[in-house]
């Protein structure tokens, strides 16, 4: 199981803040579990995100373990 | 316990004092030659919408992470003796103080440089997120590259 | 009589409050979205020599001229809404405020240039002398090109 | 006659603040009124100085008329 968080308007555009997802495997790079929440999520738009692991930031081939926080981010906007 | 504004990197709901994050620096140490600040305020208009307030979601944790690690940097980057940075996470009427950068240095160039760039880098590094409200609704902010 | 402190553009003995300032600069308009500021303080440390104070003799007259020119010249220069500048020629311990320059713009970038470029050209235009206090006695300061 | 004004280090340099110098006729450029200051103050170091006339910024071939207020100013230290 990975904690997935989907921040600013990907909460609204999932409906969802805050999702476990099933892992079959002990690891995988973060571009699979991209996949896994697009088919999950057919609101999730295809663009590229801010995506971080544990709080560190992350891209594609990162690797994600079985008990991990993903965040799945849209562009900053603070300041 | 330290007062939560003793921290020099801070995200809040609270308001801020410029006043109170300079005088720190100033007291920081006599070397001191120059403070430069940058504050950012909620503006009344944006994209040709009336503004009525603005807020701001944050990935807690890792944003107070990226602010704090936006300080070593600049500390490393620049000239300077200090940073310190405040940003709240509280609805903010039109007017409202958002963001503080606070910069100390013996020299006014490094500060000024050094301000500017935590600034533009806090916009690319940092997970907060604005939402605005208008009389249409709510709307994220959508940043222009 | 209006009071002293509400003139954006000023010379004085006393202390200034750069919240104070800051906060007059975003009264002035809802389309503030950026304020950055220049505070200028006294060193401790000059040229190795330890500084127990300093002071300004002024042109008096001709300074605050060219300090209100400075202001009008910042406007017509960069895409900003409105600046203060305050000087102090009091003499001021290690540690204290010297100048101040705040300058209000919707948008960080203009800011930020503007206030350089306000105490930059302050150094070079404004008819205000520096002198410092040392254990070996009293010494105007050569200013670096 | 004409008000002149020393600032700075050539108060010191000069011995004096402010000194009143009888013009010899009606108007002069600047350059003659700082030879004549030359002259009657030695210890005026041989520099470039700012100057002003009635507190506007004046060079070398700016007109003095009768009257008028001379700054003569060493390098600029505010800020």
């Amino acid at each position: 199981m990975i904690r997935v968080l989907f921040f600013g308007m990907l909460a609204g555009k999932t409906g969802c803040r805050e999702f476990s997802l099933d892992m079959k495997k002990p690891q995988a790079p973060l571009k699979e579990v991209m996949e896994a929440l697009h088919a999950r999520f057919s609101g999730l738009p295809r663009a590229p995100y801010m995506t971080a692991i544990n709080e560190e930031q992350a891209e594609a081939s990162s690797v994600v373990k079985d008990g991990d926080e993903v965040a799945i981010m849209p562009p900053f906007s603070g300041g | 316990m330290a007062e939560a504004k003793d921290r020099p990197v801070r995200i809040q709901t609270d308001d801020f004092s410029v006043e109170e994050e300079v005088l720190r620096l100033r007291e920081g140490s006599l070397r001191v030659g120059a403070v430069v600040t940058f504050l950012g305020t909620a503006r009344d208009f944006s994209e040709g919408r009336s503004i009525r307030a603005i807020e701001f979601e944050q990935y807690s944790g890792m944003a107070l992470r990226e602010m704090t690690r936006l300080k070593e940097d600049a500390l490393k980057r620049f000239a300077i003796i200090d940073v310190r940075i405040v940003h709240r996470v509280s609805r903010i009427a039109p007017g409202g103080q958002i963001v503080l950068i606070a910069v100390s240095a013996e020299h006014r160039k490094a500060a000024f440089e050094a301000c500017l760039w935590c600034i533009d880098t806090l916009k690319k590094t940092v997970p907060l997120w604005k939402k605005e409200t208008t009389e249409e609704g709510e709307s994220w902010v959508v940043p222009h590259p």
